[in-house]
């Protein structure tokens, strides 16, 4: 159904719009190792992102091509929180920890759906997210109780992303609907879990949830901020030179 | 002396050398030389394809690249272990490779300028490397051979990845077309150059030959790659841009035009489009981690403190 | 008490105070609030517009585009030295800004997420910045009347410059049209919402008017800014997203339909979706820019120490 | 004529791409004052841009904005040195410390061209240009004479940007034709010059040119770095979203 696509649609863009950033890292990380576990990382967003693409494409007589390469903006409804600059690895780890986080959660309710082919991507996708909960965790660990520098940076890239946390847990009319049907729960019920643990590796860090405000959001309405035009202008430009061509 | 004849019988038996076993110091160096050139070459070779990872055009060859490039890093990792059995460690072999004072193949500083060059460097690039590297799954010291083993089956599963990417480009609009042949107008000349130079001009490849690490000449292999790509280019309705290639019936031999050596010489001393800007992203990430590994190092240092304690 | 009488007197003859004149604690307290706040927004609202400077669509509007933001630049300049007149160093305000202890106006705190937005905060925000400060060129601060009589001069160049995208815009493709259409619909409000809460719930308007800094109320001005645009707009051949907006021929003022004052807290107290991205972003430009500035320091004493040796 | 167009665009070029990269640090540059002075440089540059575009479109019936927008990478004609990064603030002055000496001794020898058109842009130009000159070596001396840090980073800033030096003053068939006809002088005669001045500088900064080997360059040619291409997705994204529109 339509609602449904469009749910499709949001995940699947949460996992495009991070596979973009991730994808820079490849070549860039602070060593060989990490250059294969945020490629895997990357891989494994944009492989999820890709059955929920052709799944909404579906509804509409769309590939997943055509919704990642010839949708504008405002037409993208992926959360704030998978647009925000890579920054430093210590910023990169703090967003991967909050996605991974959320997305588990999301996935093991998902595997539950009412709509089989939502439960079976995300019965896959699950298992993957397992592990990038624990890479970021070991990661969040390790920086926090590193030395002094690593500790500042992981607690300066939380505070950068932490106010994109609010948006994830957002209920609306369509989750509401489609919580309804037993397509999806609310996502505000993932949150206390969410919250408890990452609570937990928080507290085994030592640090704090950062006192920062939540940002307003809007991702899911196709507002976005000023980061995913650039995003879009570098992952859309050869596609677009040449519409119609297949690769 | 005892070492010296165990090691001629290795050698002359067609075995194994493994670390712990003798080896003449020559042999280690010219050993540690290639298989660190060999895992830098990698390492920088990530770079050229990384550069059209955020750009790909499909979400399918988008997906495909991110992995072939996350290969690459397994490859460097593998050659690197490989090294490090010869007594060299890798955060040395990484400072030389920084400093400028360590060789990659030199293809990888000439740029991607289009798509179509994920295709051409698939096919003629890796294409090139596999014919190099098979009889190198034979060489006399054993980790570097099985590490080769590894190497070339995801090779040739790239190889084909590039072989498809033209093949889909050439069967497609005349814009792609035209990218497909340019791209491999640009790169048939760097990829048969990977082979070395020619053999009367290659000092050192007779006592590689010697020692089994070399198996065959660079013409030799040279000539092979081209007989396999003149084959392979006919299928892809592309043309190699070398009027002069033929098959010699007397030498049951493929040959090949003339190479500008010259250019390959420059960009070896440093002279290509891209050697400052492949050394300086490899020396940007590498600082850049510097903290990240520190803070590694710090942490299970701490942890392990605190288990001895316990 | 002699300094209270001479203050006194400059304020009931409409004259101006000096830097070296006495001035109660708490008018300098409020000057230097308000100087600082109007600096920092020169200097964050650089952002909002600095994000199109390298996609604006044409050379011509590039061109224009840099000029302007490097004009904000530069009326920063003009405020944080009227400011530390006051006895506030530029670094201290900064440090505060950083920190997130200094404010700027909110509205820059939306993004500018199309091309249509460089004409809208020119006509909008621009414009709603003028009829605030054009008051203030007479404020009884001399050094911030006089920066802002340079500064309402370049603002209104700008809103012109914002017009005549919008006008260019609504006069192109029906995609233009709509991409302006839309700018205005977000910038609207929040444009409005520049002059500050309504009268009645603006408690230190009063005091800042017997002070002779501020002339005219919030509400006043915000009247006055929407008639101005409401003939503008006709022009434009665009709307304004407000239905309830009327001349009301008993009090000879503009009125304007209900304003979402509960978002303009929400952002006010950081929860716009920009707030964190601007001040990070000023963070990181002052953090980056620490060696530079050091070393300017370093040169310019060692050449003063060299200078006073010969 | 052909040639002029041709050539006009070469300088064309180089200022457009320069002006792009040098756009960015507005709102970003290390003080106030500098992101006035970078942005009034990236002004002029633009500035010097649009005048030879123009001209040069004018030979072939396109505006400044059809060849700005509407050409592909390997119709660019600018050299690398315009196309490399930012970088940090040292990169930049040093790239842009070439770029000025570069210019000024090209602009002075162009005033006296037997194209009006163009000899009458240039003797604006230089104007300009010898004020970027005297920003960029005041900053090589601060830097190189500031602190430690500051050293190291100029230090670095030219190694990085000096194997894009030769580039500028290579001779090739157009420049020998337009110097047969007095349009320009080849770029080799140059050379001395900017081999004086700037040696001078950095004398006095005690500095050494960097050791570093050149590069094959091919700007001139369309053969340019990885750069380019990323440049002018962002510069160009929306223009091609709305071909034929007026802004």
């Amino acid at each position: 159904s339509e609602d449904v696509a469009e749910f499709a649609l949001r995940i699947g863009d949460d996992g495009l719009i991070l596979a973009q950033r991730l994808g820079h890292w490849i070549s860039r990380a602070p060593e060989l190792e990490e250059d294969i576990a945020l490629g895997n990382i990357a891989l494994d967003q944009l492989g999820h992102a890709r059955s929920f693409l052709t799944y909404a494409g579906a509804a509409w007589g769309k590939s997943e091509d055509d919704l990642a390469y010839f949708r504008r903006e405002h037409e993208f409804r992926s959360a704030h929180l998978f647009e925000q600059p890579n920054g430093d690895f210590a910023v990169t780890i703090a967003r991967q920890f909050i996605v991974s986080f959320y997305q588990y959660e999301l996935y093991s309710k998902l595997m539950e759906s009412t709509d089989a082919t939502i439960a079976a991507i995300s019965a896959k996708a699950v298992k993957e997210v397992d592990y990038h909960r624990d890479h970021s965790a070991q990661w969040v660990l390790r920086l926090a109780g590193g030395t002094d520098e690593s500790r500042a940076r992981i607690i300066q890239g939380f505070k950068l992303v932490w106010p994109y946390v609010d948006e994830l847990f957002e209920d609306d009319q369509l989750t509401t609907r489609l919580a309804g049907a037993g397509v999806t729960v609310q996502p505000s019920s993932l949150r206390a879990e969410f919250d408890r643990l990452t609570g937990n590796i928080m507290a085994e860090a030592e640090l704090e949830i950062p006192g920062v405000p939540q940002s307003l959001g809007g991702g899911r309405r196709g507002k976005h901020s000023e980061f995913l035009g650039y995003i879009l202008a570098e992952m859309q430009v050869l596609a677009r030179e040449h519409p119609g061509a297949s690769w | 002396a005892a070492g010296q004849a165990y090691f001629d019988r290795i050698i002359s038996e067609d075995s194994r050398i493994e670390p712990r076993d003798w080896m003449p110091a020559a042999y280690r160096k010219t050993l540690l030389r290639q298989i660190s050139q060999h895992a830098h070459s990698e390492i920088i070779g990530m770079q050229p394809e990384a550069n059209w990872i955020t750009r790909a055009p499909s979400l399918k060859r988008k997906s495909i690249l991110m992995a072939k490039v996350q290969d690459e890093a397994g490859h460097g990792l593998y050659l690197y272990s490989a090294a490090e059995t010869l007594g060299q460690s890798r955060d040395q072999m990484m400072e030389d490779l920084i400093a400028g004072k360590a060789r990659y193949s030199s293809i990888f500083n000439y740029p991607t300028i289009s798509w179509a060059d994920m295709g051409a460097i698939g096919w003629l690039v890796d294409g090139a490397a596999i014919c190099n590297q098979v009889p190198l799954c034979r060489a006399s010291y054993g980790p570097y051979g099985r590490a080769m083993v590894r190497i070339c089956k995801e090779e040739s599963f790239h190889q084909r990845q590039g072989f498809e990417i033209l093949l889909e480009l050439s069967n497609g609009t005349p814009a792609q077309k035209q990218m497909a042949q340019d791209a491999v107008n640009r790169w048939y000349a760097p990829s048969l150059m990977m082979f070395g130079p020619p053999d009367d001009d290659s000092p050192n490849s007779k006592q590689s030959m010697a020692w089994n690490i070399k198996r065959f000449s660079n013409d030799e292999l040279r000539s092979r790659f081209v007989g396999m790509m003149v084959e392979q280019v006919r299928v892809l309705g592309l043309t190699l841009p070398d009027k002069d290639i033929r098959f010699n019936e007397e030498t049951k031999k493929w040959e090949h035009g003339p190479l500008d050596w010259n250019e390959f010489k420059e960009v070896l001393a440093g002279r290509g489009p891209c050697n400052s800007q492949r050394v300086e992203r490899r020396r940007e990430a590498h600082e850049n981690g510097a903290w990240v590994r520190e803070a590694a190092v710090a942490y299970a240092r701490k942890q392990a403190q605190k288990e001895n304690a316990a």
